[in-house]
């Protein structure tokens, strides 16, 4: 029940704008996975390409099956998890960011309520700080329900989906 | 001015910086770890986003989720408050970058200040007086008395290397010097490889004083006098106040103005502490430069009336100081004390727990910066401490006797405080004749604790 | 000093006190009634007495058992507080009857203050002005135009039986003096079978203003500034600050000098109040005297530092004055609402309940003084007062902001409170400019009420 | 189940030293009646006798038949009250006062545990601001229990006595 998120730089740079990826950005970036919850990270440039992992990237897995949510918040309306069954399962956000339900505006969104996913399948992404992190499953199953709606700002422990697990 | 600040911390400094946030009219944004769903920060802020899990590295010092959150919800700005990412260059660099104001001074004045050796660099070059001694390495015994005799007995010799108290010697004369010169090598040698010493003047029974600064990113800088903080346990400050009872207008005056020199010199804008070290004779030694709001900073706003928070955030608006040094008027004799849910008894061990009934104490002088309330419950991740009381009266034996008042009223259930230790502290006779130092507690406490 | 002291009061001014005297080291003795057993003044003081059933008159009024309460637990001397036997000159003289001191002025002086038309003797023949009118009753139109001449209008014209705006009216000039004099007459004596009228100036939405006077036994007498309390619903005050919009240095000097004169006319010593109403040109006239702390006095404890409790406490232990007039500094504003359990939407109807959840305000220039605590229960019997906000700031927009800050965050759970009602008198445009008078609620405030 | 008190004054003047009772001090007293919860006085000083009685001078009766205490005190001690059955009554002080429990310190007390009383019999004095005020009882029945030592101070609604119902 271990989740390693995957970053895709999808813009030039991490601050925009600039041409090369000098030795400072380079830096902010290993730096900036040190200090996150993101653990791996790639990054694709002209002339070069950048691979980081943490070494010890495990962060806990958020999901929940009980029937209680993990908790609520004043700024962001949620909508009611429908839990049916012992076996449904609640995939929690593992950060803080924007929910995209598809990998650009024109693709069509990873999955829909009724799809059978397998593990290690893209769920969703979600976009901190301009990294865009696939969040992928951790089981095989069939989605209940999604509880983000694309470009909805999301909160840690917030639910995304429900997946009856296989 | 700021329409909305998200606030990147929590417990009653989060409070605090609500409450000026309000004040100023501008919306709030509370963080908050899965451990900290029930905490006054996020029931009084306008909204809240949940960061992470409950150990502080998955949220409080979680910048990527800070940030997000930040920007989900259209912050402008992000104060840091004290502890967590206040001193973090690279965080208040980060915010920067995505736009986002951070409420202190310039991520590489943070830096600067934050590496001791730059941060003296600096001071001295501005005049500010250092702890005297031998400028690096002393390799001879001649070299030793040399530099001895310059700044006068006693001296400390410490290890290079050193730490933990490991290689220190204390030598009252140039005889004992000699001796102390070899068992400190030999110790260095075999606690960290290294026999390289250095010598330092050894400061007696040292006060510790800070000078609180404010500047504006136009250059204007002021002081709001000092806060004697020498009431340390094991270096954390136990009780603070303002002024102390070590310094004169005159002292006062000249400690100001180094502080506002360090400040210069360092082109500090912002609320920044200037800590010093002072000696029986009244010498001031600069230690280090805290580029934050401090946690005692309410004992400097009972005496000049100035909000420290506010005036912070104006100036990160980029607003000029709303103060000139003339304006700044110090009245009366404020003192702090930090309530720990600690247990004195027990070599104050944390003490967490669910409060049971809690009556904040009131009246005329008493100001309590708090995040319980009834029934809350004090979680073992973060700082012990859970109120801070601050009271203000027209003299120092006024101000005692308030304080007595204050934490005698302060009904805590079911959690052991450190308030029967601040209660025992305020009726030493030592501290009530002022006289306070950084060993105090070891030295007049002792059979207290 | 004394070394016990009986508090014949309860609430937050029994609290109030309670704390004064921790402060100079004196044991406390509460009395309370049986339906306040579990209130907070009861378990605040050092020992607790009940004295009686819950209707004042059996308890917190019964003179035998608060005096025979004093002696059984040997206290020395009694604070009245305010309200029930605050101004009964009997009981001050019973006390001193039975070695009980009062912490008030002298009986004798209640007495005479407490008596309208003695207390404007003394204060006419002190040369403190008094609302202009005809010395007595007037008996014909002639004689009316006359006084009305000299007095300037607009004049009212009262029934000197009168009472309830009976037999009241008011002429703007000579023509509409005759019939206004002939219906009050009429009205007069249907009413209370006495036609007699009298004339007085009419003050055009006055302000309540009111001069803090300190006085020793020795004859030294001070004052503390002035209070504005005009923002009152049916004479009862709800907003008090000081200082008071209107009042420039010159005015304030010379309403404190009048007060004084009042004063030491009466021979006066402990706190005292002289109120007067002034109306737009700045022309002040006395009222009355209160002979008591008052409700109110936080205000000027915020802007000069001076503890007015602590201070009673010493004159009535026979100490002379702490402080001269030179020595009273007022800095920036302070700010006073009273919250009371009370239904704004409602008529301002009681609402006694039991309270859940209770979170003071607190953090920078906040003060508190109540006697409320989480799961407490408001009884029906008393004053619907649980609390009063004391705020102070640099300036009046400071302090309103901090005002409108804390009251946002003051939490009470289960009970309807006056606080929604307060927070749009300070977003009312007219009280942010300073005007206020008392018939503001009603001419500013009536679609809200 | 009401309770007439009836005031005796034993020093010569309520202020004491006085050798005349002067249209002032008789004043005081009228006024301490009506402010206070004693409703009849008897007053004999040389040379003449005054008597005096509330116009509605029925006081509640405070007495108490359940287990519980009506309250307690940080300042007083109080002993428990033995209640043994459903009909012993606690009788409650009326006021706050000074216990005797006999009319001088040369007589028997006005009681003892195990006496029989009847309606109306004294069974105390309370002593507040210098007039001694007779306690009696309301009914008749046995004395149980005594709760106040002689000359105690006593607080409003404090249990004196338990007794047992005829």
């Amino acid at each position: 029940m271990k989740r390693h998120p995957v970053v895709k730089i999808k813009k030039r740079s991490v601050r925009g704008g600039d041409d090369e990826m000098n030795i400072d950005e380079i830096r902010e970036l290993i730096l900036l996975l040190d200090q996150t919850s993101i653990s791996d990270l790639e990054l694709e440039k002209e002339g070069y390409r950048i691979s980081l992992r943490k070494a010890n990237s495990e962060i806990p897995a958020p999901v929940n099956n009980s029937k209680g949510k993990v908790g609520g918040t004043k700024a962001l309306d949620e909508k009611e998890a429908k839990i049916t069954s012992e076996t449904a399962i609640e995939v929690l956000s593992p950060m803080v960011g924007t929910f995209y339900s598809a990998a650009s505006p024109d693709s069509e969104p990873y999955i829909k309520i009724g799809d059978h996913v397998e593990a290690g399948q893209t769920l969703c992404i979600l976009e901190a700080m301009k990294l865009f992190n696939e969040i992928k499953s951790d089981f095989a199953g069939t989605i209940v329900d999604i509880l983000a709606e694309n470009a909805e700002p999301i909160e840690f422990g917030q639910t995304l989906f429900i997946i009856e697990k296989d | 001015m700021f329409s909305r600040v998200l606030i990147a911390n929590r417990g009653e400094i989060a409070v605090r910086i609500i409450r000026a946030c309000r004040e100023l009219g501008i919306d709030t944004i509370a963080v908050y770890s899965v451990a900290d769903r029930d905490s006054l920060h996020v029931k009084m802020a306008d909204m809240a986003v949940c960061i992470g899990g409950a150990p502080a590295r998955e949220s409080y010092l979680n910048i990527s989720n800070i940030i997000a959150a930040a920007q989900n919800l259209g912050a402008q700005a992000i104060h840091p408050g004290y502890g967590f990412l206040a001193e973090n260059h690279y965080f208040a660099d980060l915010c920067q970058t995505y736009n986002l104001k951070f409420i202190g001074p310039k991520a590489d004045v943070i830096e600067a200040m934050g590496d001791k050796v730059k941060a003296r660099e600096i001071a001295r070059a501005a005049g500010v007086p250092l702890v005297p001694g031998s400028d690096g390495a002393v390799s001879s015994y001649e070299e030793a008395v040399t530099v001895a005799q310059e700044i006068g007995y006693p001296i400390m010799i410490k290890a290079s290397a050193g730490g933990g108290g490991k290689g220190m010697r204390l030598a009252h004369t140039p005889e004992s010097l000699k001796e102390a010169l070899s068992t400190a090598r030999m110790e260095a040698n075999a606690a960290f490889g290294n026999d390289e010493i250095y010598i330092e003047k050894y400061i007696e029974e040292p006060r510790h004083i800070e000078i609180q600064v404010l500047g504006d990113e136009y250059g204007n800088l002021i002081h709001l006098g000092e806060r004697d903080c020498s009431l340390q346990r094991r270096n954390q400050k136990l009780l603070e106040e303002s002024p102390s009872t070590l310094l004169n207008e005159e002292m006062r005056r000249r400690m100001g103005e180094v502080a506002i020199n360090a400040a210069r010199a360092a082109e500090y804008f912002s609320a920044g502490t200037v800590e010093f070290l002072v000696d029986k004779k009244c010498n001031f030694y600069f230690i280090e430069m805290n580029t934050r709001v401090q946690v005692e900073h309410p004992v400097s706003e009972m005496v000049t009336g100035i909000d420290i928070v506010k005036e912070q955030i104006r100036i990160a608006a980029g607003q000029p100081l709303s103060y000139t040094q003339d304006d700044v008027k110090s009245r009366g004799w404020a003192i702090e004390c930090r309530v720990n849910a600690e247990d004195p008894d027990n070599n104050f061990q944390p003490y967490p727990g669910t409060v049971g009934q809690y009556v904040v104490p009131g009246g005329p002088g008493v100001r309590v910066d708090s995040s319980v309330y009834s029934n809350y419950t004090i979680t073992p991740y973060y700082d012990s401490m859970i109120a801070k009381v601050i009271v203000w009266g027209q003299d120092r034996p006024e101000a005692v006797a308030r304080m007595k008042r204050a934490l005698n009223e302060f009904i805590i259930e079911n959690i052991i405080t450190t308030i029967p230790f601040h209660l025992k502290v305020l009726d030493n006779a030592f501290f009530q004749r002022g006289e306070v130092y950084t060993n105090f507690i070891q030295r007049r406490m002792s059979s207290e604790v």
